[in-house]
């Protein structure tokens, strides 16, 4: 059980959190000029690193906010944090 | 006109020395959404007698107990038939808040007495030692399987709020797990 | 006195010292790249093979996996691959010549609501026009199939029939993938222990050589098959994939006196058990949510996995959990594999088998050796190109078999 | 048999019995102490090869005194406390699962502390005083009944009382400390992640909860966790009457109980020496001391030392009545038999890491010990005493108090006094252990490696000897360490002979993964309180107890309950729903719809949010109105549909499915706070503080005219897709004009704690029929309205629900929207929402039936057209019916296709999805 550092609410048991993925895949400015390999690669393809990754986690079971934060895969700690703008 | 029926109707309420478990129903609950950095925050806590609080996981208690849900977001509680959505929109104007009127989304059940925190312990996985949740802390948090979100007051006691749907089972959970201290001998 | 297991041969294989080149190179030494090993020398003939592992061979999911073998997929693709596999698993203590233990005694997937009988039945019927026998068992049935099965109206998650296969059941990982390795070291592969793949060399879009801790390895063919680590490896060579890679547990009881004869699954719970040969309940859960790469899962999802349990089988109520662990598996976004082609040439990919990866030994392993002797996947494995998610044409056997083992 | 209890020894007389026999023990005993006292020497086969064996060791490393109990299917004589009436059976390998009901309560606690203390011996004790003086919570947690740690089993004095005294004293002594919990029978099992560790605590029978685990966060964590002695490999060490010697010591010592009459001690290191002295003090004949070593220690009074000797061979069959022992110098052999019923060995101690490895720690050789140690690690754990390699009494007292502090230091708190340890005697310094593993031999066949698993040093040369070079492979090809006892004893003696056969330094092998959990786990104790009706949260509404008092069955919905359908006296399923279905078609029903999703959109962004949320548009919809809409994920695959209201301009009522209501407000907020946070938009749950009534039928209007006088109903006042705030049967509600059948119909929202007061009011007016999901799920399907989830998998896209004409073209973009031009996705043979009807009007078609194009079925694999999503009967048609997604199927309309059922081809004919009034005539009343 992960201690996950919701940014508002302090450390929080991993099952309060809802896992996101990696974080900064922004949604495309204009998806109608994407060709379908770039659509694709929006859909469906994310990193996948062993070691250091930026991630997003949504405090689902406290305050709801998602945030991201920087998360060692090889190791599971979690290096540092940041609020998503 | 018909009665109101809280979602604990059924239940009856259970008292010993160490531990009593009550629904409170029919509060006046109201979630509110607004920046805190805003003039209608502040216009806000004027009119319930208390700032909004921002200290994450607090409560604040004037007119109404306020209590901090997530950075831009807190439940206003107050006594059963006030209008704190009628003092908390006016006082809001036509400022960007999200004012909506969830009393009866939850209730609340208190949890009293000196084994308060043993009980809890069983479901709730945040350290409620009364130096790090003691009165005036508040939480969004899981108990047991169900969302709630539980808030400390003075004397070792507890209010949880818990969604209207999952109260049964939640009644039924803190009753198996309070056996212990209500002397139920082992089955 | 006889054991509860067989006894292994005298000779397994050798450690050869690695050569500066080969004609296939496959990354990773677990049941899918032993199998690639084994089918290429026997059905291609081809020999000039290494098999590269970074630790001890068969030793990542190979060695973790709770062994169910079922080809009873809801879509014709899927179906078509396992059942393929399935095949093949029916005449691998022959073909091998090793004691694999494959034992044919049914899988059991329990529907617990009513979008899950229709989830079922349809899978049943999709089945049946695919050439795979399945059937649809009411809870009276399954509890003929299965008598330690709680069929009780009165749970919280009632049983509400299941479907059955009969031809599915169980193998004994180890045995299998030693069973490779063995026969494919007799015809000549080089099975490398201790030699971890750090890049993928490319020189003008074709595969060149791989570097390993042991040195470099020039190789004509590429061919991945690495489980949780694929991104890793194809990343050195610029290939993205489409995994993500999550830790997945399970667990063992005390060895204990036959009470389950069959394998029971239940998506809807989270749970799916059968008791191996030795006697001891293996189980296994869902897959953690977040990325990772550390063999180790959280213990609220053993603890959840318990809980379901023994609404299903009131009897474990006193079994005891032993030992647990965990592999780390990638995942897909259709849950489905990607076996095939890469842009750079001569490099080849078999990843995203997610929870699935242990049933498809023989069959990918057949497919992938095709796939690398003629350049081009086999129709078995053309589905599961990296192009769908381009096109849109998944595979997606989520609603089927988000947790399928 | 003649009682080997110590005379003098005092006990409360407890009655047992054992394999079908009765016995008398003591209360304080285990089941193996009792058996010991009874002169019981054999006490289980060996699983593989039938050999008799005998009680081993004395606690959870015990691999041979294996048993079974009420519904205990496997469990350690060792460990187990012998209670009045105990009836045990000896396992061969295998336990057996009752068939009788455990009724036991088992429960869990969540728990925090500064410092966690595992073990309770001499270093645990003085680490967790050391750090409860500086103010820091403090939990320790010990396995045994009594702490301690081996404190009883020597009889060692600290601070010149018995040792367990002290123990006992020093621990009630900090139990009565406000921020300190004393945890005893409890077993640390699991050390995971951020310094989460699990516990189990043994409560025993009589207890409200038997068994408790205990899920502890802790901010350090002092691993005070002991050794392991460790056997030695050499022929015939599987014999009744083999027995680690510090379990020998502990037996006399703990229990009062004398192992043997006349014992050979075999020993690498001086340990085994005092163990020898506390048995011959207690009327043990000490034969012969074999010393691995060339320089021996001091001999206890009277025994002879046999220094640089081995034993190599064990007579007696049913256990141990002679030891041959030799000059380890094989040149220089010089067998000897010497009588004995004991033979006591001690190769050294293992220091137990396994939970300091499951934390993530390296292990690190230590050449000293001869075994592995703990290294570098990145959690916030300490180790201390012997766990990591001090194994004197008062090494590991100021090894636990300076441990102690520096977790309390690390977590915060400061060190004001320096924890005075307690005095002990003085010890005699230790010489150098000796390393021996396995006394070398012709033939291995009889050197058991894991006593559990039969496994023995000829079996792991067999297995290094086909090619194996890994541990690993090795504990997989011959199953040592796979037992009960998880290799406890077994692991690093296998690492070691593995090192042995293939001329490698233990140092290079290491060890197999050492996994969760320390001790093994009951499934019951694991599930705790999640059983039977606490399983998983039973969601209810309102109006719950009114269906279950008029006989609802109930459907589970996720974590809903819904009412099925409403059976009357004598009425199945099938009746109650055509009933339902003609009550709505030509009356008028009502349902309780109050488990669909419904949040609250405010904020003057919030039309902007819902056009790029839903395919279809939602600016357009003016105040007042109410609009159906659909979402789609960013791939173009169908999500969630509703009905969306505009309650102002800057508010909207969103309801979603009863399935998805948490997941679309947090995809919702998801996309406000990590996409769009520039969009002034608040999203706020209140499904639950609302209860809806359905009320649908061509009745439905003067019913609520009735219930609402101050109403207009009249379809001019009150047209389709609005919605009015009023009074119904006294209650503020409001009301909404929408359809899910077809029918004139509407959804009366109250406050939730007024539902059922509304649903009585209007169950009493005695015209509304009550329908349950059946006839709602009939209804709609007979109108084509799909269910998102039933008629939709994930993989339909609205295109393929005929439903374009919810897909904005106007909006630039909306989620999924790109997806749609996908070469896939715009296929024209992709699976389309179609109407089936059976050639049979009374045949009904399994819901999940496939359809072929021919009339005959091919060999397999035959091409499937797709399949049938909702079957029903339809009593407005008269007929069966079904919906189903079929390849290409808005371009099949009147094409017959066939369903294959078991042998048969049932014919069906393809329809629009649309079978009830098309016209949508009804809808008006």
């Amino acid at each position: 059980m992960l201690l996950i550092p919701c940014p508002w609410c302090g450390p929080r048991d991993e099952a309060e959190f809802h896992y996101g993925g990696q974080a900064h895949v922004a949604y495309p400015e204009n998806p109608a000029a994407l060709s379908d390999e770039e659509w694709a690669r929006y859909l469906f393809f994310r990193d996948n690193p062993k070691g250091r990754f930026a991630e997003r986690w949504n405090h689902t079971a406290g305050c709801r906010r998602w945030f991201n934060a920087v998360r060692n895969t090889a190791t599971n700690e979690i290096e540092a944090r940041e609020v998503t703008a | 006109m018909a009665e109101r029926l809280s979602p604990l109707a059924r239940f009856t309420p259970v008292s010993s020395g160490d531990l009593r478990i009550a629904e409170i129903p029919f509060l006046t609950q109201i979630n509110l959404r607004v920046d805190p950095k805003s003039r209608a925050a502040a216009d806000i806590g004027l009119a319930l007698g208390a700032p909004l609080p921002t200290e994450p996981g607090t409560c604040a208690s004037a007119d109404a107990d306020l209590l901090w849900l997530g950075p831009d977001e807190w439940l206003v509680v107050g006594e059963r038939g006030r209008d704190l959505e009628g003092t908390i929109r006016a006082a809001a104007g036509t400022a960007h808040a999200g004012i909506t009127d969830v009393s009866a989304q939850r209730t609340v059940v208190a949890v009293e007495g000196p084994r308060s925190r043993d009980l809890l312990a069983h479901g709730c996985a945040l350290d409620l030692h009364p130096r790090v949740f003691g009165p005036g802390r508040c939480a969004q948090t899981m108990l047991a399987r169900a969302q709630v979100v539980l808030a400390a007051r003075d004397g070792d006691a507890f209010r949880v709020f818990v969604r209207s749907s999952f109260a049964g089972y939640l009644a039924d959970w803190l009753m198996d797990a309070a056996g212990e201290y209500l002397g139920v001998t082992p089955r | 006195m006889t054991r509860d297991v067989p006894e292994h041969p005298d000779w397994l294989w050798s450690s050869p010292e690695p050569k500066r080149s080969y004609d296939v190179v496959i990354v990773g030494g677990g049941g899918h790249g032993l199998a690639t090993a084994y089918y290429l020398a026997k059905n291609h003939g081809i020999t000039d093979v290494a098999v590269l592992e970074r630790g001890w061979l068969a030793g990542g999911n190979m060695a973790r996996n709770t062994t169910i073998i079922r080809s009873n997929y809801l879509w014709d693709e899927s179906a078509g691959i396992y059942e393929h596999a399935l095949k093949l698993w029916e005449g691998l203590e022959d073909d091998l010549g090793y004691p694999i233990l494959f034992s044919q005694r049914g899988v059991l997937n329990l529907a617990h609501s009513l979008q899950d009988v229709r989830d079922s039945v349809r899978r049943v019927h999709a089945n049946r026009l695919n050439g795979v026998d399945a059937e649809w068992l009411t809870p009276e049935e399954v509890k003929e199939v299965c008598p330690i099965v709680n069929v009780s109206p009165d749970v919280r998650y009632p049983v509400l029939g299941a479907t059955y296969q009969p031809r599915a059941g169980i193998a004994k990982h180890d045995y299998v993938a030693w069973g490779f390795a063995r026969a494919a070291a007799a015809m000549g592969v080089h099975l490398i222990e201790n030699c971890e793949v750090t890049g993928v060399e490319v020189a003008d879009g074709r595969v060149q050589a791989v570097q390993t801790t042991r040195g470099r390895i020039a190789a004509g063919t590429v061919a991945l098959s690495a489980a949780g680590h694929s991104s890793v490896v194809a990343a050195t060579a610029g290939v993205e994939l489409p995994v993500q890679t999550h830790p997945l547990q399970a667990l063992v009881s005390e060895l204990l006196e036959p009470v389950h004869p069959t394998v029971v699954m239940s998506n809807a719970v989270h749970v799916y058990v059968s008791q191996a040969h030795k006697g001891e309940l293996v189980m296994g859960a869902g897959i953690d949510p977040y990325n990772s790469y550390r063999q180790r899962g959280a213990f609220h999802i053993i603890e959840r996995q318990m809980s379901a349990a023994l609404e299903l089988f009131p009897i474990f109520a006193r079994a005891h959990v032993l030992r647990t662990w965990a592999g780390i598996v990638d995942v897909t976004p259709d849950a489905s594999p990607v076996v095939g082609t890469t842009p750079v040439d001569g490099l080849l990919v078999n990843c995203g088998w997610g929870t699935g990866g242990f049933k498809a030994t023989p069959g990918v392993g057949w497919c992938y050796a095709h796939t690398i002797a003629h350049g081009e996947p086999h129709p078995l494995n053309a589905p599961f190109s990296l192009e769908r998610f381009t096109t849109g044409a998944l595979v997606d056997e989520h609603g089927a078999a988000a947790v399928a083992h | 048999m003649t009682s080997r209890r110590m005379t003098g020894w005092q006990g409360e007389p407890v009655r047992f019995r054992f394999d079908g026999r009765d016995y008398e023990g003591v209360r304080g005993d285990t089941l193996a102490s009792a058996l010991l006292a009874n002169g019981v020497r054999t006490v289980a086969a060996s699983p593989a090869l039938g050999r008799p064996r005998g009680i081993y060791a004395a606690w959870t490393e015990e691999p041979n005194a294996l048993v079974r109990y009420g519904v205990e299917p496997m469990a350690q004589a060792t460990t187990l406390d012998l209670a009045e009436g105990l009836d045990a059976t000896s396992l061969r390998g295998r336990g057996r699962l009752s068939e009788e009901p455990d009724t036991g309560r088992y429960d869990a606690v969540y728990a925090h502390c500064d410092v966690l203390v595992v073990g309770a011996g001499p270093a645990g004790i003085a680490a967790a005083t050391a750090a409860a003086e500086t103010g820091a919570r403090v939990i320790i947690a010990d396995d045994r009944p009594i702490a301690g740690g081996s404190l009883p089993d020597t009889a060692e004095t600290v601070g010149g009382v018995p040792g367990a005294e002290w123990a006992a004293a020093t621990l009630a002594a900090l139990d009565d400390r406000p921020d300190v919990r004393v945890l005893s029978r409890t077993s640390v099992f699991g050390y995971y992640d951020d310094n989460h560790l699990v516990a189990v605590e043994r409560r025993g029978v009589d207890a409200y909860s038997r068994e408790r685990v205990w899920r502890i966060r802790a901010r350090r964590v002092v691993l005070a966790t002991g050794a392991h002695e460790r056997p030695i490999a050499f022929a015939g060490n599987d014999r009744p009457g083999v027995m680690l010697a510090a379990s020998a010591r502990a037996y006399v010592n703990r229990h009062g109980v004398l192992p043997g009459e006349r014992a050979v001690v075999f020993t690498t290191n001086d340990s085994a020496y005092a163990a020898a002295r506390d048995l011959a003090a207690a009327g043990v004949e000490i034969a012969a001391i074999v010393d691995t070593r060339e320089t021996a220690g001091p001999a206890p009074d009277g025994a002879e030392v046999l220094a640089g000797h081995v034993v190599t061979a064990v007579g007696g069959e049913e256990g141990v009545t002679s030891v041959t022992v030799s000059a380890s110098d094989r040149e220089d052999r010089d067998d000897r038999e010497i009588e004995a019923d004991l033979l006591l060995v001690s190769g050294g101690w293992n220091p137990l890491v396994h939970l300091f490895s499951q934390a993530g720690g390296e292990l690190r050789h230590d050449d000293g010990i001869g075994s592995f140690v703990p290294g570098s690690v990145r959690q916030a754990v300490e180790v201390a005493g012997a766990a990591r390699g001090v194994f004197t009494l008062a090494g590991c007292l100021e090894d636990g108090a300076a441990a102690g502090a520096r977790a309390a230091e690390a977590a915060g708190f400061r060190v004001e006094s320096v924890f005075e340890t307690p005095g002990t005697p003085a010890e005699e310094p230790a010489a150098p252990a000796g390393h021996l593993w396995l006394v070398p031999s012709a033939d291995y066949g009889t050197h058991f490696v894991d006593l559990q698993r039969d496994v023995t040093v000829a079996d792991v040369m067999k297995a290094t000897g086909a090619g194996l070079r890994s541990v690993e492979h090795v504990k997989r090809y011959t199953t040592a360490g796979t037992a009960h006892d998880q290799g406890k004893l077994s692991g690093v003696l296998t690492s070691a002979v593995v090192g042995h056969a293939l001329g490698l330094p233990l140092a290079d092998l290491g060890t197999t993964t050492f996994r969760a959990p320390y001790v093994p786990v009951g499934f019951a104790t694991l599930a705790g309180r999640d059983r039977g009706a606490l399983h998983d949260p039973v969601r209810t509404t309102s109006l719950h107890e009114w269906h279950v008092v008029y006989g609802a069955p109930f459907e589970n919905v996720g974590q809903w309950k819904r009412p099925w359908y409403y059976p009357r006296a004598g009425e199945d399923m099938e009746a109650a729903v055509l009933r339902e279905c003609h009550a709505v078609r030509t009356a008028v029903g009502a349902m309780d719809a109050s488990t669909l999703g419904k949040i609250d959109v405010q904020g003057p962004d919030a039309a902007e949010f819902l056009d790029r949320i839903y395919t279809n548009m939602m600016s357009t919809l003016k105040v007042g109105a109410i609009r159906y809409g659909v979402m789609c994920r960013p791939d173009g695959m169908v999500f969630d549909d509703g009905t969306v209201i505009r309650l102002a301009d800057d508010r909207f009522l969103v309801t979603t499915t009863t399935g998805n209501a948490a997941a679309v407000l947090d995809w919702m907020e998801e996309w406000l706070q990590t996409e769009w946070p520039q969009l002034r938009v608040y999203c706020t749950s209140v499904t639950e503080h609302w209860a809806t009534v359905a009320l649908a039928g061509p009745g439905s209007r003067d019913v609520l005219a009735g219930l609402a006088p101050g109403l207009a109903v009249d379809a001019a006042s009150f047209p389709f897709m609005t919605w009015r705030d009023t009074e119904v049967a006294g209650l503020a509600a409001r009301v909404c004009r929408i359809s899910f059948s077809g029918e004139l119909a509407y959804e009366i929202n109250v406050n939730a704690w007024d539902g059922l007061a509304l649903w009585e009011a209007v169950m009493g007016t005695g015209v509304v029929t009550p329908y349950g999901t059946e006839t709602m799920h009939v209804l709609r399907a007979e109108k084509g309205y799909p269910i998102v989830g039933q008629d939709t998998d994930g993989t339909v896209t609205p295109a393929d629900l005929g439903m374009d004409w919810v897909v904005s073209k106007k909006k630039p973009d909306f989620i999924g929207k790109r997806s749609f031009a996908r070469a896939d996705t715009s296929r024209p043979d992709r699976k389309h929402l179609v109407g089936l009807l059976p050639a049979d009007a009374g045949r009904l078609l399994p819901e999940g039936a496939h359809l072929v194009e021919t009339s005959t079925l091919p060999e397999p694999p035959v091409p499937t057209l797709g399949h049938v999503t909702s079957s029903y009967r339809s009593a407005v048609l008269d007929s069966t019916f079904a919906l189903a997604l079929v390849s290409g199927g808005r371009d099949r309309m009147g094409e017959v296709l066939y369903v294959p059922l078991g042998d048969e081809q049932v014919p069906v004919t393809v329809t629009s999805h649309i079978l009830y009034d098309p016209e949508g005539a009804r809808r008006d009343g």
